[in-house]
């Protein structure tokens, strides 16, 4: 059963819309790389996910029920405002937590608080740095069970040691519990390790979505003149350009021409390449 | 769920529970020491009617100055509590979890959605309501042992002693509540909910006062003119008086007054002027007097009414906030 | 390079044991630390290392409990930013009511040396409108507007807590650039506070590792990481292994 | 226990996929002789709990050493070598080739050169003996 399908999903507010006409379909078992500039419509599409925010067109399947402004009970949502209860500690935290599902492991939790070293779980929920919180918050996550898990930049406010701590944790639990990861990230570097599958969006639309491998198998970076540009064959995505040379990110590349060097492009090469090509679209 | 809830409202729980104590142990301490203030006034008898008083003259005015800003105090209390129940359980109860971004928590658990509003509602409503129904009913037990000497004197319908009655403050309090819960549904903001909802409150029952008893069947007492009998609504609520013709119908008002104008400049001085008068006004058409009243035995029928009238806004409220939460992502 | 900087002009911070101790114990031990000039200094911990406290103190905003520090051979006082030193705090605040033009404006009136011409020029170049409000600007044109605020002053000395917190990749590059090529042309030393060390490669010169109120490591990034390990790494490395250190 | 006989490194910084990495690092171990057949390669959890990378991708590296035929999956167990790649001349410290290069190394060092000039001098004199064109 497919943990995520949108079919022609878009939200409009008001007269922005926020998401448009999205099709994609993230294949069980993965973790799931979200990018896209800012205002691209990452958090919506969680939302949307997550049975928060209902779409204007379209429809969202989760594990192939319709989402209907709740969320499906395999579902676990980190929301980017990490949402908790600042006069509750920790423990109480987690308590509430237990309280508030019908599935829940307490013993889950427990384990993922301790292997997480700055969190003190007698501490009040608002003396929490922001990096703790989100640790709290991801323990929470964890403590439903789910078998999807949305991640709205689980990273950001997180210190390099609680970071590494994290992706540890997270990917513990694709490994244990075959658990399907989406998370959005601005931290291309991160995401590199951890991240399977790619689903770049940009101005609400899905520009690639695919296996990481995959996707970057059908790209290259070509660095040549400036003057040879026109003789490359491909769909060109981007381009940056000195004065005398070019660096050209292509898809479905044809032969490399005389004087041209070719690079295979990691994931952060390739997702700046296409944010460029977005910029570059909304400012024409 | 229920723990959950417990826990989020534990404040205003010992609040609620401290409110009680203080009040219930001032209550007791005042109706005690009020008891010794009647006895040694020897106005002990005088608490069930003022007619057979033994007490010295002087007795009832000295303790009426005495003790009347503290019956005022305790009904003061008793009308405001709905108020505040509504302002500081009912407005921030979502509000401030739209405000914080909470009920993104909320929503990404297994409860639903709607579970978790009636859950937030019990909890925080049903404890409000048991601490103001027990001050209610220490207040009556209070005052009524001032009996006449106390506020009971202006009878039930007394827009004061109405909205301290019987099911009429639980009412108050409901719609106090909810009106507050779903403003902060809809404006996501804790202060605005709270002024808001206060200020709404208050018109609601300034609007609303007396409507109930408009419902309530009345009866009409009517008297000769010549008889001595007078007239009175004994503890009812006065709704209309006024002089009946020979057949029955009541005199215009206007006339009436120019009618007992006219015989009271007619009528001579002395002993007889009275029946004089009666027999003027008998003799220019004003054959009766009537009074129409709702009976204070009634006054149960209008809280019955006046609960009804609130409990259907509490209604349309409660789905207004069910529209509200369901509508928030 | 410590007898030079001796004789030369006074350093951008020199501390010499300075710490800060709250109730709670001391959020800075006392350290002696010396920042050159013309760097782009990473100062890099886990939360609560003490990089806020540190910051704090050279702006005056805290006083050490003890020891001294200098800046630019001034000790900082309570009363205000020593006139060659920029702060630019995490959450970057600016009025969201006022344009580009009348933020602007409130900086030439609230600092003795402004340099308008300065200000308006990288304003520009982040092709940022001058009459939209700030409130209506992205993450990244917010950052640009705040760092013209900051430059604007003519500072010798910039220090910006997490600036690139909330960018996006795009938004982060363009900002790092842009503050790189001033710190480069204009000569200022820049201490940049970053939870994310990819990208801090290539960008400092100079790192300071803080970890539980200490200092790991501090130095030339390339006598740090002489045999070519990769910044990030380096850093991770001595962070998880001062981690081990305070556990055990 | 089994698990510790090879430990992945990987390099954030090589450009080389994490899973080339794990299968290239697997194959050296298999060639120098580390690792051995009827050894147990480390479970995917064991690798994510050392260096946090995505268990697919652990497991996407075992399925390529698979298909080559170098090690089996055995359902519930874990995935064993079943082949060696290693020979006389590449296993053990005290292969002959192996301490001819020692020996070359040392010369080097004692030369003057550093890392890069002998990184350097050795892909030219490989790739004169080993074509890139005629590489698999």
């Amino acid at each position: 059963m497919t943990p995520l399908a949108a079919t022609a999903v878009g939200k409009r507010y008001r007269a922005r819309w926020a998401v448009r006409d999205c099709t994609f379909s993230v294949p069980e078992g993965k973790v799931v790389a979200l990018v896209g500039p800012n205002g691209a419509g990452k958090s919506t599409l969680l939302r949307m996910a997550a049975g928060l925010v209902r779409p204007t067109t379209g429809e969202l399947r989760v594990f192939g029920t319709p989402v209907r402004g709740r969320i499906h009970p395999d579902v676990s949502f980190l929301a980017q405002d990490r949402p908790l209860y600042g006069n509750l500690t920790v423990r109480e935290m987690a308590r509430l937590g237990a309280s508030m599902n019908d599935r829940w492991s307490t013993g889950r939790v427990e384990e993922v608080l301790a292997l997480q070293a700055g969190v003190d779980e007698n501490a009040e929920i608002r003396t929490l740095s922001a990096g703790a919180r989100t640790q709290v918050a991801i323990a929470l996550a964890l403590g439903r069970l789910p078998r999807l898990l949305l991640l709205d930049e689980p990273l950001s406010d997180l210190d390099p040691l609680a970071r590494d701590e994290t992706l540890r944790i997270l990917m513990a639990e694709v490994a244990d519990r075959g658990t399907t990861v989406v998370m959005s990230s601005h931290l291309l570097t991160d995401l590199r390790e951890v991240c399977d599958h790619l689903l770049l969006v940009d101005a609400g639309r899905v520009q690639i979505e695919g296996d990481v491998e995959e996707v970057l198998a059908r790209h290259r970076i070509l660095l040549g003149p400036v003057t040879g540009e026109s003789e490359l064959e491909g769909a060109r995505v981007s381009a940056t350009r000195t004065q005398r040379q070019a660096t050209v990110l292509l898809r479905d590349a044809g032969p490399v021409p005389p004087g041209w060097a070719e690079v295979a492009p990691d994931l952060e090469s390739l997702v700046m390449g296409y944010l460029r090509a977005s910029r570059d679209r909304r400012k024409r | 769920m229920i723990w959950a809830t417990l826990r989020l409202q534990r404040l205003q729980l010992l609040v609620l529970i401290g409110a009680l104590v203080v009040g219930a142990g001032v209550i007791v301490l005042l109706r005690s020491n009020m008891l010794d203030a009647l006895a040694s006034a020897q106005l002990t008898q005088c608490v069930t009617t003022l007619d057979e008083c033994p007490a010295p003259d002087g007795a009832v005015k000295a303790f009426v100055t005495e003790w009347d800003y503290l019956f005022e105090a305790a009904r003061f209390l008793i009308i405001v509590l709905p108020a505040l129940i509504g302002v500081f359980l009912g407005a921030p109860l979502f509000a401030a979890e739209l405000e914080q971004g909470t009920h993104v928590l909320a929503f990404t658990q297994s409860v639903s959605r709607t579970r978790w509003m009636f859950v937030k509602l019990v909890v925080a409503l049903v404890p409000a309501l048991v601490v103001l129904v027990l001050l209610q009913y220490l207040v009556w037990w209070w005052l009524t042992a001032a009996g006449v000497l106390g506020p009971r004197l202006n009878g039930p319908f007394n827009p004061f002693n109405f909205g301290i009655d019987h099911v009429s403050p639980a009412a108050y309090a409901l719609v106090a509540f909810l009106l507050g819960a779903f403003l902060g549904a809809v404006t996501r903001r804790t202060l605005v909910a709270m002024t808001a909802g206060l200020t709404a409150f208050v018109a609601l029952r300034v609007v609303l006062s007396g409507v109930a008893s408009r419902w309530v069947p009345s009866e009409r007492r009517e008297a000769p003119v010549t008889s001595d009998v007078n007239l009175r609504a004994d503890g009812g609520l006065e709704l209309e008086s006024g002089m009946l013709d020979a057949a029955g119908r009541p005199v215009p008002k206007g006339e009436s007054l120019a009618v007992i104008d006219a015989c009271k400049a007619s009528a001579p001085e002395g002993p007889d002027a009275q029946d004089v008068f009666t027999a003027c006004l008998a003799e220019k058409g004003s054959v009766k007097s009537y009074l129409t009243v709702i009976p204070d035995g009634s006054a149960w029928l209008a809280h019955v009414y006046d609960a009804a009238l609130y409990g259907g806004l509490a209604v349309l409220l409660l789905a207004g906030t069910v529209w509200a939460l369901r509508r928030q992502g | 390079m410590s007898t030079r900087s001796h004789s030369g002009p006074a350093l951008p911070v020199h501390t010499d044991g300075v710490g800060k101790k709250y109730r709670r114990g001391w959020a800075l031990r006392p350290v002696s630390l010396v920042i050159p000039h013309n760097r782009v200094v990473a100062l890099v911990g886990p939360n609560g290392a003490g990089k806020s406290t540190l910051m704090g103190l050279v702006t005056g905003m805290s006083r050490p409990t003890a020891g001294s520090i200098t800046v630019f051979g001034d000790r900082p006082t309570g009363r205000g930013l020593h006139p060659a030193v920029s702060y630019l705090a995490q959450q970057k605040p600016l009025y969201k009511q006022l344009t580009v033009a009348e933020t602007l404006e409130f900086g030439a009136r609230t600092n003795p040396a402004w340099d308008q011409r300065y200000a308006e020029r990288l304003v520009e170049q982040a092709k940022v409108p001058m009459n939209a409000k700030v409130g209506t600007l992205s993450g990244g044109q917010r950052t640009r507007v705040a760092l013209a605020l900051a430059l604007g002053k003519r500072p010798r000395l910039l220090l910006l807590d997490e600036p690139l917190a909330d960018l996006d990749p795009l938004a982060r590059e363009a900002v790092l650039r842009a503050l790189l090529a001033e710190a480069r042309t204009q000569g200022i030393t820049v201490v940049l506070s970053s939870h994310v060390l990819a990208e801090l490669e290539g960008v400092c010169d100079h790192l300071v590792l803080l970890h539980s109120g200490r200092i790991v490591l501090a130095g030339d990034v390339n006598r740090l990481s002489a045999d070519g390990t990769p910044l990030g790494q380096l850093v991770l490395h001595h962070m998880r292994a001062a981690a081990q250190e305070e556990a055990a | 226990m089994l698990a510790d006989v090879i430990e992945f490194r990987i390099d954030r910084h090589s450009g080389v996929s994490t899973y080339m990495q794990i299968v290239k690092q697997v194959k050296q171990a298999l060639r120098l002789g580390l690792l051995a057949p009827g050894d147990r390669l480390p479970a995917a959890r064991e690798v994510v709990e050392a260096t946090a990378v995505n268990p697919n991708t652990v497991l996407k590296a075992y399925r390529e050493l698979e298909r080559e035929g170098l090690v089996e999956g055995r359902r519930g167990l874990g995935t064993y070598v079943t082949k060696s790649l290693s020979s006389e001349a590449t296993a053990g410290d005290d292969a002959p080739l192996r301490k001819e290069l020692a020996r070359w190394m040392g010369r080097a060092r004692e030369g003057g050169l550093d890392v890069e000039d002998v990184d350097a001098l050795y892909s030219a004199v490989r790739d004169e003996h080993y074509p890139v064109e005629e590489r698999p």
